[in-house]
Order: C-alpha cells, then sequence, then structure tokens
C-alpha cells in the first residue's frame, strides 16, 4: 500500500491562519512593535518629534525626580486600590440583593447599569458639576440651612481623589454588578439549598461558600477593572483637569501632557515604559497562565 | 487674475467670545479673495489643540494652515522640513520692514528663512481690575500690585474674591512670569529666563517675586475656576477684584459692553514695571501637495497681514497689530497705553521664545502645585531653580 | 426566621398549613429594597440633574438650585446644543458631529465585530500553533494606556497612508476594539460544543462555511454584547476622534467638549447639559433596550469558568 | 409511627400546578423511593419535605411535628444532591463540619460525629481533602457524610447516583442500602432508574404529573402495576402490550386480539372479566417461554424470531406474533437467528390486564 | 475484505501519549463495537479515523484506500454524536441536507436521499422542525439521519445513546440492530456502555488506556474474558474474584483460599494449571446456584446471606463466604433474609481463572 505523505505544516488550516492575520498583524506590529518602540526612544531625548539621540536613562532619571511623576504614581495606586475595592464590593452587594428574586429587577438593573453607556467625558462634566461647591451638592445642603457644611471635593487637594473615585464608581460598578450577576446565577442551586438544610446564615454561605467559588468571575472581572485603572485619564480630564494643582494627576496624563504638551516624547516614552512595565509585572503572568498553558479542554 | 475658489483649512484655539468674533474677521477677509476658509477651531487652549495640530502634521494629513504661538512651539516642525517657507513672500511683501518690533519676525526665522506670520502681538502683563468691586468695597481703585493687595481685605470683607486666578497651568505659570517681569524688572527677568541662571533663580531678587506669588495665591484662594475667561468674568461683573491676564482679556471686556476706564480698570506692567512682552501669536502653513492649496496658502499669509485685516483683526481680539503702519485710533484705552509702552521700545521676549515647552510644562507643574496647595515659598523657589538650572 | 419560630412556637392555637407566612414590610424586604433605592437614587442623580438644568432657563440656572425642578420648562438649550451652539466660527452645534459620530461608528462597529469574531471563531476551534502567543500579546495590549499607543499609531496610519481619513480612524477603533472583542468571541466559541463543529466538517463544510452558516446564526447573543459595547464605546470616543481626524468629520464627543468648553463669558450650563444628553443618547438608548440581552450574552462571553 | 406525614399537599409555581393534594406517609426507619419521569414532581416533593420550597397548601409532618412553617435546619433532615453540592473549597473535614460549627455544637462532639461518619463511609483518608480531588463516588460519600453528621431522623436523597457511572452507581447502591440496615433511619429517595428503586426501596411510590400513581413493595410494583402507566415504566427491558377483548366461553376467560388467543384461566383480579371488554393484556419478558414445540392449546402460539440481543448473561429476542412485536428474555446460551419460527407459551397468572378507558388494572 | 484498517496508529496530545501503536482490521458490513472505561481513547480512535484528529504516526485505510491525509468529508464516512451534534438554527430538512449541498449533489439525488432516510429513519412528519423542537429520541434519529443521506460506506457513532434515558435506550439500541441489518454498512460504534456493546456488536474491542484488550465476540469476550480488566469490566453486576493458589491433587487440580476449596475438573484450559500457582478465581454472578442442600463436595460451600437486592425479574443476593463477598444472582421467586445460611454450588465449566502477576487468563 502507499505510503502518503505528510502534508506541509504550515498550509493545514490555511484559512484559519488567514483570518488570524488582522489579529498576527496587530499584535505583532501595533502592540508588540509600539512598545517596543516606545521603549526604544524612551532612551533618546526626542522633543516634538522622535530622534534616536541616545541618552541613556536620563530621562527615567528625571521622570523620577518629578513631583509631579511622583503625584500621580501614588494617585494610581490610591485610586486603584479604592476602586478595585469599591467597584467589587459595590458591585457584588448590588448583584447579590438583586439576586434575591426581587421585583422590578430589570429597572434596578437597567438603572445600576445605564451610566456605562456614558463616556468618561459626559461622566467627569456632570460630577464636575454636581460637586462644585458654587451650585453642587454643598450649595445646597447649605441652602437647606447647614451652613457650615463642607463638601467640596474637586477643590480639596486632599481628597479630590474621591470626587474622581465617586464619579468612577458611579460609571463603572453598573458592568461590575452585571459580571457579578452573571457568576451568581452560574452557581449550582444546591449548594444554596445545601447551605440552607445546614443551617448557615445566608452572609456566611456568601462569604464562605459562594465567593470562592466565583473565582473565575472575579478575575474576569479584576482584569477588565484593572485595565479600566491603569488607563484612567478622561475622567480626569474632564472633571479636574488633574488639579488643584497636581493633586489629581495621573500617570495617564503624564504621558499625554509630556509627549504633546511639553513637546518632549522622550520624557512621555519614558513614563510609557514605567507604564508598560507594571502592566506586564501584572498582565504577562495573568495572561500566561490564562491563554498560555491551560490548552486542554 | 483671480484664483480659483480653494478651500484652506485653518485650525487655531481661539474659541472664546472675544477670540471668535476676531478670527471671524481673518475669515472674512480670506474669503473675500475668492477662496475658502474652512474653520478648524479646537476648544480647550493651546495645551489642548497643540498636540492634535502637530499629529496631523507628522502624520502626513495636514491642514492649510495653523495658528501657534510663534516662538519655540514649531520650531522641530520647521527643521523636520514640514513647514513651508514663506521667504519669497516675505521678500516680497516687505515684511521685514512693515513688522514691529523686529524680534517677531525672528521668532519666525529659522537659518535666514521666514516660516511663519506673526498676526499680532500679544502682552500678558496685565492687571484687570473692576471698579464696581472696589467701590463695592469702599476702597479707591489701586494704581498698582501692591495697593491691590492692600485693598484685598475691604474687598474679602465686601464678599469678594480679591484676585480672580484660573486654576489651569498655563494661566498660574504666566501669573508668576508676569509677577517676575513686574516686580524683579526686566534684568532679573532676563537672567532668569534668557539666561537660565539658577544662582540668580535661588537669589533674593526672585524670593521678593515669590512672596508676591503666595499674596496671589492667597488672594485667589475662593476663586473655584478654571478657564481664564471665566475668571475675567468675575472681574466683569464684580464679583473678583482683579485678574492677572493677557491683553486678550480685553476681548471679553468689550463684548460685554464695558468701558475701559469707567466699567474696568488696566495696569500694564501691573502698575509697577511698564514694560510689555511681545508674545503673539503666528500662523503657520504646513508643505501641500496640492498646487491650489499652496497658491491659496500664499493668498492667506498676505491676506493676514494686511493692513486692514490687522486692524480689524486686533481691535476684535484686544491685541496691538504687527505693522507699524496701521491708523489705529479705534483703539481704546487699554490698547492705546499699550502701543505707547511698544513704541517707547520697553519690551522684551516672552517666555514661549526663552524656554522650551517641556521646561514651561515643567515651570506648570509647579507652579499649578504651588497655587492649590500650601508649598511654602522657600521650597518652591528651589525647586524653581532646579529647573532653571536645566532648562533649555 | 424570628417570625417564624414565635408563630410554631408552643401555643398551638394557629396549626401551621401552607404557605409560611410573609410579611411585605419584613425587615429583610426593608433592607434589600431600602439599600435598592438609595442606590437607585445615587445612580439617578446625575441623570436627573442633567435633564432639569437642560430644561432651565439661564436665569433660573443662575439662581441656583440643580435639584430643583424648572420653573418654566424652555427647549431652547436642547435647540442651541443642537443646532447653534459655537465652537470658532462654526455654528451648528452638534448636529453635524451626529452624523460624522454615525459615520464613524457604524463602520468601525462592524468591521470590528467582523475581524475579532472570526478572529475569536479561529481560535476557538481552529487552534493552531503560536495563535496563542499572538493572543497572549493582544490581551496584554487591552491593558496598554491608549496614550501610549498614539504616536506609534500616528507613524502607522502616515506609513500606510490614510491618516486622518475616516478609514484611519476606522482603522483604530477596529485595532483597539480587538483584544476584548475577540476575548469575547472566542469564549463564545469555544463554548459552543466541539461536536457541532465536528459534524460540520464531517459534512464538508470549510473554515468559511461553519463560520456563516454554522456559527453565526448561533451567536446572537455574543453579537449583541459586542455591538452594545464597540457601539458605546466608539461613540463615546473622544481621543482617537480628536487625534485621528480632521474637523470636518470630527465626532460628536469633540464637538461636545469644544461646545462645553468654548466659554463665551459664562458657562452655559443649560446647553452645556442639553448637549451633553444628546451625545449620550445613542448609548443610552442602546442600552434601555436591549439591556437584558446584555446580561445575557455577558454571561454567555465573559464570565465562563 | 409515622416518621415523615404529608397531608393534602400542593405545590404551584406561579400558575402551574406541580403537586396536587398529595398525601404520604412513611414508616419510622422506611426506606421510601420517589420514582417517575422526568418532570413528574419528585425533586420538588423532596424540596418539600426539606422545606426549601414553600408549599402552596398542606401540612407536613417530621416526627409528628408539624414542621410546615420550620427552616430547614430545623426540620431534623440530612439531604444529599444530584450533583452533591459539596463546598468546593473547603476540605472534606470542612464540608462536614460547617454545619455543625454554625449550629454551636461542642468541639468534642463534632470530632466524635466526624469520626464515626467518616467510619461508617471509610472516607477517613479523604478527609483533608478538597472535593476536586475527589472520584465521582467518593465525592458522593462525602455528600452523604454531610448529611450523616447531622444526626438527623430522615434522609432525603436526590437522585445521589445519577452522576456516576454504571458500575459505581451498583457499587454505591449497594453500599446506600447497607447504610440503612445500619442506621435504621428514614430515607426518602428520589431516582428515576428502576434498578436502584427496586434493589433499594421498602416501598416505592411510582409519580406521575404530580401524582402518586402507585405506593407499595417493589415486586408488588413490579409483578402487580395498578395501572398501564406502572406497568410501562417499570420493567427493563419493557413489558410487552397488546390490545384485545375478553371473549368469555363457558365461564373461562379468554384474551383474543386478532388470530390470537390467549387462555386468561389462573389470572387473579377481584372484578369478573365480561365478554366484549377491550383490554390490554401486558407479559413481562421473562413471564414468556420460547419453545421449538407448541405449548398446551390457548397458552401457547406460533411466532417469528425479529432480532436477537445477547446481553451476557441472558437474551432479549424479538419476534412478530401476529404482527406485532414481543420481547422475551431468554437464557444466552441459545442464539435465534432472524426469521426462525419457534412457539411461544404463556403463564396467565404472571399477566396483567388493564382497562383500555381507564387504564387501571383489572 | 477489510472495510476499515488501521495500522501502527500513535497519537500524542502534546506529551500525553493516548493511542499507542494501534491496529484494528474492521471487516465490510461488521458492526464493531468499541468499548471501555472513560479516557480510555475511545473517541480519540473514532475522531482519528474520521479525520477530524491529525494523528501522530501510522496510517488508516479506508476501502483499501489510504485516507491518513484526507478531509473528513473526503473519507467516506458519516458520523453520529452523542449530543446530536445537529445545527440549532436549521430545519431538520437543513440538518440533513447540509451536507449535501456542501458537495454539490444534484437537487433530485438529494430530495431522493432525503426521502428515503425519512423513510427509514421514520422521521417524514418532523422534517420541517427545529431540532428544539425535538425530543431527544428524534433528535438522535435526525443525527443518524445526517449520517445516512451521505451514502457512505462506514458509520461512526460515538455513543449515540448516552444522553437518552434508559427506555429510550434500548428502544434506539434495536432500531440502531435494525438498521445495520437493513443497510449492511460498516459500523463503528464507541460506547461504555456494557449492554449496548453486547447486544450490538458482531466484535467487540476492550480498550483501556489506549490499547485494545480484547477484540473478539460478545459472548466470548462475556465468557472467556482475556484478561482480569475485562472479566472486571464487563458484566453487571460484575464478576465475582477470589484470589488463592492451585493445589493439585491426583493431577485434578483444585483452587483454595483460606478455608475454601473449589475443584477446579472441567475447566478449559490451554496451559497446565501448576500446584502452588497464585491465581485469581472468577465467576459470574448467574453461574453460582443456591441452595438449602450442600451441593457435590469440592464445588460447594457454605455462605451466608448478607443483602437482597431484587431487581424485578431476578435478584441479586450478596453472600458472605469465607470472609468473601459474593454476588448471586437468582430468580426473584424466592426472597433471602440477612443472616440466612444458605449453600453455593459453582460450576468451574464457566469459571475464569487468571494469573495474580500478568493478570492474563490461564
Ligand atoms: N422553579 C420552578 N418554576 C416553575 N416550574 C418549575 C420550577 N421547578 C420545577 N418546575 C416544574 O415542576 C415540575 C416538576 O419538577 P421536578 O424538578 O420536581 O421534577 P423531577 O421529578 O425531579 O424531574 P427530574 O427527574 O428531571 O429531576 C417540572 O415540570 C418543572 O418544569
Ligand atoms: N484535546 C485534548 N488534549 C489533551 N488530551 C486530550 C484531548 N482530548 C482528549 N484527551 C485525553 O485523551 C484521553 C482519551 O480521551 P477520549 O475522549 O478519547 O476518551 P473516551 O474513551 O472517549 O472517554 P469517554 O468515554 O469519557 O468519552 C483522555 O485521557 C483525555 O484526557
Ligand atoms: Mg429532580
Ligand atoms: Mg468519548
Amino acid at each position: 500500500m502507499p505510503q502518503q505523505k505528510r502534508p506541509i505544516r504550515l498550509l493545514r488550516n490555511l484559512n484559519a491562519k488567514i483570518a488570524a492575520v488582522p489579529m498576527m498583524l496587530t499584535a505583532t506590529f501595533v502592540f508588540a512593535g509600539g512598545s517596543l518602540w516606545t521603549v526604544l526612544y524612551s532612551f533618546t531625548s526626542s522633543k516634538l518629534l522622535p530622534r534616536f539621540s541616545f541618552v541613556g536613562a536620563e530621562q527615567y532619571e528625571r521622570l523620577w525626580a518629578a513631583p509631579r511623576w511622583n503625584v500621580a504614581v501614588e494617585n494610581l495606586f490610591i485610586y486603584g486600590a479604592l476602586s478595585l475595592i469599591f467597584q467589587f464590593v459595590i458591585g457584588f452587594l448590588l448583584a447579590a440583593l438583586l439576586d434575591q428574586k426581587i421585583r422590578f429587577e430589570d429597572t434596578f438593573r437597567t438603572i445600576f447599569l445605564y451610566p456605562f453607556a456614558l463616556s468618561f467625558v459626559v461622566t467627569g462634566l456632570v460630577w464636575q458639576w454636581i460637586l462644585n461647591p458654587d451650585f453642587g451638592v454643598q450649595s445646597v445642603v447649605r441652602s437647606l440651612g447647614w451652613t457650615n457644611f463642607e463638601f467640596n471635593p474637586l477643590y480639596d487637594a486632599d481628597i479630590v481623589i474621591f470626587g474622581i473615585l465617586i464619579a468612577a464608581l458611579w460609571q463603572g460598578t453598573g458592568l461590575i454588578m452585571c459580571l457579578m450577576l452573571a457568576g451568581l446565577r452560574g452557581i449550582d442551586e444546591d449548594i444554596w439549598k445545601a447551605s440552607r438544610v445546614d443551617g448557615i446564615p445566608t452572609w456566611k454561605t456568601y462569604l464562605f461558600i459562594v465567593i470562592p467559588m466565583m473565582r473565575p468571575v472575579f478575575i474576569t472581572t479584576l482584569v477588565i477593572i484593572a485595565s479600566g485603572i491603569v488607563r484612567v485619564y478622561d475622567l480626569v480630564v474632564a472633571q479636574t483637569g488633574g488639579g488643584p494643582g497636581i493633586a489629581s494627576e495621573v500617570p495617564a496624563k503624564y504621558v499625554y501632557d509630556y509627549m504633546f504638551h511639553a513637546q518632549n516624547l522622550g520624557q512621555g516614552f519614558a513614563a510609557s515604559t514605567m507604564m508598560l512595565l507594571s502592566v506586564a509585572v501584572v498582565v504577562v503572568p495573568w495572561a500566561y497562565l490564562e491563554f498560555g498553558r491551560r490548552r486542554h479542554g | 487674475g483671480p484664483a480659483p475658489a480653494t478651500e484652506l483649512e485653518v485650525t487655531h484655539w481661539w474659541t472664546s467670545g472675544g477670540e471668535a468674533a476676531a478670527v471671524a474677521e481673518f475669515a472674512k477677509a480670506f474669503d473675500a479673495t475668492g477662496n475658502h476658509w474652512v474653520d478648524g477651531a479646537i476648544a480647550g487652549s493651546g495645551s489642548t489643540a497643540r498636540p492634535i495640530m502637530i499629529s496631523r502634521i507628522t502624520g502626513g494629513d495636514p491642514m492649510g494652515a495653523t495658528q501657534f504661538n510663534h516662538g519655540r512651539q514649531a520650531e522641530e516642525l520647521v527643521q523636520a522640513g514640514l513647514m513651508r517657507d514663506l521667504t519669497d513672500l516675505a521678500t516680497k511683501e516687505k515684511w521685514t520692514e512693515v513688522i514691529r518690533p523686529k524680534s517677531l519676525l525672528d521668532s519666525c526665522t529659522l537659518d535666514g528663512k521666514i516660516y511663519c506670520v506673526p498676526v499680532n502681538i500679544h502682552s500678558w502683563q496685565w492687571l484687570w481690575l473692576s471698579n464696581k468691586a472696589f467701590e463695592t468695597a469702599g476702597v479707591p481703585i489701586p494704581k498698582n500690585w501692591d495697593e491691590f493687595v492692600a485693598a484685598a481685605p475691604a474687598l474679602e470683607k465686601a464678599g469678594i474674591v480679591p484676585f480672580a486666578q484660573g486654576g489651569q497651568a498655563w494661566q498660574v505659570n504666566n501669573t508668576f512670569a508676569v509677577l517676575m517681569l513686574a516686580i524683579g524688572g526686566k534684568d532679573l527677568f532676563q537672567k532668569v529666563y534668557g539666561d537660565k541662571d539658577d544662582t540668580v533663580a535661588a537669589g533674593p531678587e526672585v524670593a521678593k517675586v515669590f512672596k508676591a506669588a503666595d499674596d496671589a495665591r492667597r488672594l485667589s484662594k475662593s476663586a473655584n475656576v478654571q478657564e481664564w475667561n471665566q475668571a475675567t468674568a468675575m472681574v466683569i461683573n464684580g464679583k473678583a477684584g482683579g485678574q492677572i491676564m493677557g491683553d486678550w482679556a480685553q476681548g471679553e471686556f468689550q463684548l460685554a459692553g464695558k468701558v475701559a476706564g469707567t466699567d474696568y480698570t488696566c495696569l500694564p506692567g501691573l502698575g509697577i514695571n511698564p514694560t510689555l512682552a511681545t508674545g503673539g501669536d503666528a500662523f503657520y502653513f504646513p508643505l501641500q501637495k496640492d498646487e491650489a492649496k499652496a497658491k491659496a496658502q500664499e493668498v492667506l499669509a498676505s491676506t493676514l497681514l494686511d493692513p486692514k485685516t490687522q486692524v480689524a483683526f486686533n481691535l476684535k481680539k484686544g491685541s496691538v497689530p504687527v505693522r507699524g503702519d496701521v491708523d489705529l485710533n479705534a483703539a481704546n484705552d487699554c490698547m492705546k497705553k499699550g502701543i505707547d509702552i511698544l513704541g517707547k521700545g520697553d519690551i522684551v521676549s516672552w517666555t514661549d521664545q526663552l524656554v522650551s515647552q517641556d521646561t514651561q510644562k515643567q515651570f506648570e507643574d509647579l507652579f499649578s502645585e504651588f497655587f492649590a496647595t500650601a508649598m511654602t515659598t522657600e521650597d518652591a523657589q528651589e525647586r524653581f531653580a532646579k529647573i532653571v538650572a536645566t532648562a533649555d | 426566621m424570628a417570625d417564624v419560630a414565635e408563630i410554631s412556637g408552643p401555643q398551638t392555637a394557629i396549626e401551621p398549613r401552607g404557605a409560611r407566612p410573609r410579611h411585605a414590610f419584613s425587615r429583610r424586604n426593608i433592607f434589600i429594597y431600602g439599600t435598592l433605592i438609595l442606590v437607585a437614587v445615587y445612580y439617578l442623580i446625575p441623570l436627573y440633574v442633567m435633564v432639569v438644568t437642560s430644561l432651565k432657563g439661564m436665569p433660573e440656572v443662575r439662581l441656583g438650585n440643580i435639584f430643583s425642578p424648572p420653573m418654566e420648562i424652555t427647549f431652547e438649550p436642547w435647540v442651541k446644543a443642537w443646532s447653534s451652539a459655537c465652537t470658532g466660527l462654526n455654528c451648528d452645534g452638534l448636529s453635524r458631529g451626529f452624523w460624522n459620530s454615525v459615520r464613524i461608528t457604524v463602520p468601525s462597529v462592524i468591521l470590528s465585530i467582523a475581524i475579532a469574531s472570526v478572529n475569536g471563531y479561529a481560535l476557538a476551534n481552529w487552534r493552531f500553533k503560536g495563535a496563542d502567543i499572538f493572543f497572549t500579546v493582544l490581551i496584554v495590549g487591552a491593558f496598554i494606556p491608549y496614550q501610549v499607543m498614539i504616536y506609534p499609531i500616528v507613524i502607522l496610519l502616515r506609513e500606510i497612508g490614510i491618516y486622518g481619513s475616516l478609514s484611519g480612524l476606522v482603522l483604530v477603533h477596529a485595532i483597539f476594539g480587538m483584544p476584548i472583542m475577540t476575548l469575547l468571541f472566542r469564549n463564545y466559541f469555544a463554548a459552543v460544543p466541539e461536536e457541532l463543529f465536528k459534524a460540520a466538517r464531517v459534512d464538508g463544510a470549510g473554515f468559511w462555511a461553519i463560520y456563516l452558516k454554522i456559527m453565526l446564526p448561533m451567536s446572537l447573543p455574543i453579537f449583541v454584547v459586542a455591538i452594545i459595547l464597540q457601539t458605546t464605546g466608539i461613540w463615546n470616543d473622544f481621543l482617537f476622534g480628536v487625534v485621528y481626524t480632521r474637523p470636518d468629520t470630527y465626532p460628536m464627543t469633540v464637538q461636545l467638549n469644544n461646545i462645553v468648553n468654548s466659554v463665551q463669558g459664562v458657562k452655559e450650563y443649560n446647553v452645556n447639559m442639553a448637549a451633553t444628553i444628546l451625545t449620550g443618547l445613542v448609548p443610552l438608548i442602546v442600552y434601555f433596550v436591549s439591556g437584558r440581552l446584555f446580561v445575557r450574552g455577558i454571561a454567555a462571553g465573559a464570565v465562563k469558568g | 409511627m409515622t416518621s415523615v406525614s404529608i397531608k393534602d399537599l400542593s405545590l404551584e409555581f406561579g400558575a402551574v400546578s406541580v403537586l396536587k393534594d398529595l398525601n404520604l406517609d412513611v414508616g419510622d426507619g422506611e426506606f421510601l423511593v420517589l420514582l417517575g419521569p422526568s418532570g413528574c414532581g419528585k425533586s420538588t416533593l423532596l424540596n418539600c419535605i426539606a422545606g426549601l420550597l414553600d408549599i402552596t397548601d398542606g401540612q407536613i409532618f417530621i416526627k409528628g411535628k408539624n414542621v410546615t412553617w420550620e427552616e430547614p435546619k430545623d426540620r431534623g433532615i440530612g439531604m444529599v444532591f444530584q450533583s452533591y453540592a459539596l463546598y468546593p473549597q473547603m476540605s472534606v473535614r470542612g464540608n462536614l463540619t460547617f454545619g455543625l460549627k454554625n449550629a454551636g455544637v461542642p468541639r468534642d462532639e463534632i470530632a466524635r460525629r466526624i469520626e464515626r461518619a467518616a467510619n461508617i463511609l471509610q472516607i477517613e483518608p479523604l478527609l483533608d481533602r478538597r472535593p476536586g480531588q475527589l472520584s465521582g463516588g467518593q465525592r458522593q460519600r462525602v455528600a452523604i457524610g454531610r448529611a450523616l453528621v447531622r444526626d438527623v431522623d430522615v434522609f432525603l436523597f436526590d437522585e445521589p447516583l445519577s452522576n456516576l457511572d454504571a458500575k459505581l452507581r451498583s457499587e454505591l447502591r449497594v453500599e446506600i442500602k447497607r447504610l440503612h440496615q445500619q442506621l435504621a433511619n428514614t430515607m426518602i429517595y428520589v431516582t428515576h432508574d428502576q434498578i436502584e428503586a427496586l434493589t433499594l426501596a421498602d416501598r416505592i411510590a411510582v409519580m406521575k404529573g404530580g401524582l402518586i400513581q402507585q405506593l407499595d413493595e417493589p415486586l408488588t410494583i413490579y409483578n402487580r402495576p395498578r395501572n398501564l402507566f406502572v406497568a410501562s415504566f417499570i420493567g427493563s427491558p419493557a413489558m410487552n402490550f397488546i390490545k384485545g377483548e375478553i371473549t368469555g366461553t363457558n365461564g373461562s376467560p379468554v384474551f383474543r386480539a386478532g388470530d390470537l388467543t390467549i387462555s386468561l384461566a389462573g389470572y387473579e383480579t377481584q372484578q369478573s372479566l365480561a365478554p366484549g371488554h377491550c383490554v390490554i393484556l401486558g407479559f413481562r419478558p421473562e413471564h414468556i417461554t420460547i419453545s421449538d414445540v407448541p405449548g398446551p392449546a390457548g397458552r401457547s402460539c406460533e411466532a417469528v424470531v425479529d432480532l436477537d440481543e445477547p446481553m451476557g448473561a441472558d437474551s432479549l429476542v424479538w419476534l412478530k406474533v401476529a404482527g406485532k412485536a414481543i420481547s422475551v428474555r431468554v437464557d444466552s446460551g441459545r442464539r435465534y437467528q432472524p426469521g426462525e419460527k419457534v412457539f411461544l407459551i404463556f403463564n396467565p397468572a404472571m399477566a396483567s390486564l388493564f382497562d383500555v378507558a381507564t387504564e387501571n388494572r383489572i
């Protein structure tokens, strides 16, 4: 019987490979290439236009000496930690409440979700207006008689990050709630029944049984929230412009400002590289575990 | 012969009331040549607009003409060969002779070639005062910065914000530079910004300027505004005592129907040191592949410098024409004061020309932090000196 | 549960029978609905403020209370925001931006979803060597701040020669939508029973036939999610819209920014709010109409264990 | 004494009535199996007993106490679920103790109970593993253990074995039976697997559409099904049914369907078999004999072999009799070829007769 | 003539070797069943034959043609899947025609084939429904129809019945058997249900860990399992195993395990039964008889009843013999009480003997 030749590997699944070409191009040239390019030029003294004039780590030295960058990094940590915690907690609580077989579930869900439809620019504007001390909450409460009422987050450097957080939570928790709700709905009814038979209070069931079971949802959620945190920009620009002073600066804004306003690409690229680095440290191991290795099934 | 109508997109960041009215004059004049001005206004001040303009030019999709503050903002674009060389037109129309002060055209010149058209002269060094506010507070209208500071408690008592200061970084940064020029004087200014002498910057004279900045910070505590024209509006409405802002603020006063001298008072050089800087706006013309567009660019360039257009534009904008040979009888009080000072030659180059955008940005970062926090003047000065040391 | 114990206590006067008695105003219900309503108020306030303010005249706005309903309803601000608010010399409000946004959003959504769905399908059902590496890079790309990428993209678009054109912007949206969209579709298609795919192969259907005739018709939920996410994302985009287009094709958000930031003396908050609502209207409608499908689709595509 | 007693239980999901006026008494220490097709309301009934569903009407007593409104934990029941429903992130020990800790059972008592349960179920070596590290059978054992440690009188099982493979299922079946003999608790066990039902139950309640069709001992249900549904539902391979009518000759009734006649002499019934009555005759495959020679007249007929299905120990032979397909269970020693002509011999004493109209046993 | 022929087939998933140098020849028109525990590689083998998995090494021939690298559609196979895998958005007709349209079969030919398949499977009334509107059994029939219309020589079935309930399963089993008799195609059928395997197969290949353990006719596999694995895997209730050794007295070998001795006279074997050989003795439950009186010496022993599991037609009685649990299948007529003392009688001719070390049949 004739021994048949094994076909050429590259040509098998050719259509699939063709279909994946946009992804390969994007991954290679835009994401990998763009990042590499950015890293490369962060070692140059490029100003308005990228020029390959190598200056070593000078941009990084300057970056970490810049008070504004340090404030931005610090803000990102505070904002990130708070936003992570609050989004998870609020999103989960809302989902848990909606999961109690309540009436008007659809209505509530729509109410919690609609801000997600609005852009950060819009969100920033609206909350800037509501938090404005001269017309917003503060002045309304004062006009009701509490003349000493003080709620002026956007113009108080110490708490401005909370002002931004309020808006960010308003915009983002709806989606998190949706994800959590989907996760809760995916949990076996029998688990609930078993815990009722065991006489375990609801809150304990959530805390010790249900939440640990929702690990995959939490990971998805974490990814979504985390990527949003690193990128936070529009909201700050629309709401405070980084102010008062530099109190609400964030790294993404530093990048943008130095690349374009200050016309110092090298500095902007150095800041970009730091952001890329932090993203890589967190995301690459995760992505590798999630998509690189688990290949069976 | 009459050129066929060509559409030319012109980008700029003149979107406030007075500015828009002024730019309309340009558009009108350009349209009158049979071409068409396509307006590409980008709101939110130069810092928002410039990145977009630069991206467009470097991205290979240049607009027909674009506004920059002449100086160093577009330097690299010119070096990269992305801008049109206007030398021929300039020679033909004898720009070197009509444009004054000469420094304006120098800022447009690189390696002996001219790349931009200055359209106005702006000066920052003005203190705008609301007569109404001082009447309400029952104090005489101050004649200089020190009197202004002295009158502040009375204003505060009357519920008026003494000093209206927009929160944006470029505003606070310029306020400081204005204080430097007014309080420290021309030489100090030149030493710090021009020569980048960091020992001077750390010295006692600059410390005095920081003291004044500290006053400004204190007096503007409860202003709570971001945009410059909102701050101006406070002065116009008598909600604030005064504001340091460039001469373009005058456009807002005019638009509100206010009359210089009766409704408001202007103090060039803060009433201390009547020296003005000759900053300003200029138009650059990115290289175009399209022949017709290139022609229209030329038409636009000469239209911008046309004496009639110059007058119409600058009256609305509140700035001074770049031509010395135009009739400015229509100018008001404040503008005439400015023209006088310019005529006397009490001029300096402004920070735009003296330091790079990068350094500017670092100054901005410093001063926006300074004005928003309780940073001590000593700390601020130390950091200031450091930036001066590395400035370019 | 304390109330139950009370009833079934020693006094056997009422013999428990039928459904367990329940009180509409039990502590549990008060807590649940109370919390939900309270939170709902927090979520609704901004919308309320926007709508109310947009219906007031400027004098009323200046008077002050942002929460008080308009004494005199006026649609002036809406008309102005839509058709006559000025940016520089252009005084045609948001109307032009609206159509630009439509012209940007529609092809961008279609292109990005087309690419991502085919791609997700290839990744889920036609695994081939090396695909995972590209995919991992792509996912990591989802975290890269857009600002970092502006410059490389400018260069990329310049090299391709479509900088500033509509197709350039569409391409940019397709690129930046790719990570999340591909992930979504990949997860969804991976959950489609593999046997279905095998059956189609035995039936002689190739890559495209399986995609078009088998996979597409069964992926409505995930397409709904993708369309919703992309429509809102692209419609709301400001950064790319402003950087990669020119003024005559500016999307609505850029125009919104221009109107809001072009202060002519006093801020016209009512016009700003009307403009804000108008800009958000399209995604809002999309959400209100398809919110239910959205949750279902999310469950199908995003939360796979 | 009854252990669980259900009086007039009704349950509706919105407009859908799932259980209708159901009455059931389960004796102390009895092993009761609820058997029925999917969707007949078995799980629903079990959940009502456990207190996991709010009933619409009726009462439930456990150990004589009215528990209609009690919480599940206070009813003195333990429950085992089809999907095991183990808490995945807790160790086996954690799964077993979680409920007890919540109930405030003292430490040494907990330890004692765990030890006992682990001992009975032979899961001592597994105590520190997670459910994810256990096989299906081990998980099921842990799930039973969780009910066991509750030290209750009534165990409820909801298809506890249906997720397991056949081999494991038969092994665990024996274990559950042993457990019952050892503990002597009341057990209510839901299944749709009749072998489980037949092997485990003291009594079986066959359900359909929310109603109990027959409640009897396994062999009674197998041999004397009360109606057509029970007859057809129980037994695999299924009972053979032939539709026909009674033609009485001389008081000894005869069943006739077309050409086929079978004498019913020896069939036990309280009712009279009136001639002309339309009936369905049922024979289990093992109650028909295949023979190469005809049997006694009126109890035998000719048949053609259609298919021979060997099943290891025995074979199922499909035959055609007067146009009807009949299956007969025979020893696997002899193979039959399709087309082969044989004779069938019926034993009326093992037959079942059903009224065509009411479908009830006559 | 062989219809499907597999030569030295190996398949690896990364580092995991699932199939190892497997050889298999399937005759023309043969019904071959692949039987084995979960994860043994049955589906993998089937997918290799269908061309749905790329093999690592070896060759596959169908109808004498080397198809190792052919596309699935070009191999002349039809396949039926466990989950039916019907295209949910197409009507039944659409499902049946999809493949034909892809292959460019002319319209009237398509119509002819559909008609034939629908006729054979009796799904004419369903042709315009969607799969979602069909019952499980109907869906399975459509899935078979989809393979049928392809008009191919080889049918591959991957556990086609395992998603159905017991009743439907036994019905469809008969239908598949009939279909095979009618079409006389080659069929390769994967299952882990031994009843299916035993009833359907011409030959059964019992697999474990990617290797074929035994390839034989059903009754041979049932009665003469080649090794311990096959013996224990086949048969439900499972074979009883007793570990012991041969003690030969006067050339007639005897099996001894503790106190228990069973004469092996009559056991057929090629090998000699050397005394001292450690062996495992296997008896199927139906090959042991329970008696109230002791049987012939050396073939009988005393036992104590442990548990009686009635299964309808017959019962499984669990007994303790010399400390070992033994199950015996008896008629359900007589019930045994736990603790009752009885005698077991063994028939050595039906026994199986395995070497302890190799686990192979002796
Ligand atoms: N939450 C519910 N809402 C509405 N109907 C329901 C609900 N739960 C069950 N039902 C219906 O009640 C009937 C009985 O369901 P139940 O789960 O008790 O069946 P079952 O006998 O346990 O079936 P299975 O053997 O499939 O588990 C079914 O028809 C089902 O559709
Ligand atoms: N894509 C894959 N990648 C890695 N290993 C796999 C893959 N598919 C199957 N396997 C492994 O190959 C072995 C054989 O799988 P296969 O599906 O053939 O088993 P099976 O005999 O059909 O079992 P079942 O009866 O459960 O269907 C299993 O151990 C399985 O884990
Ligand atoms: Mg059930
Ligand atoms: Mg399989």
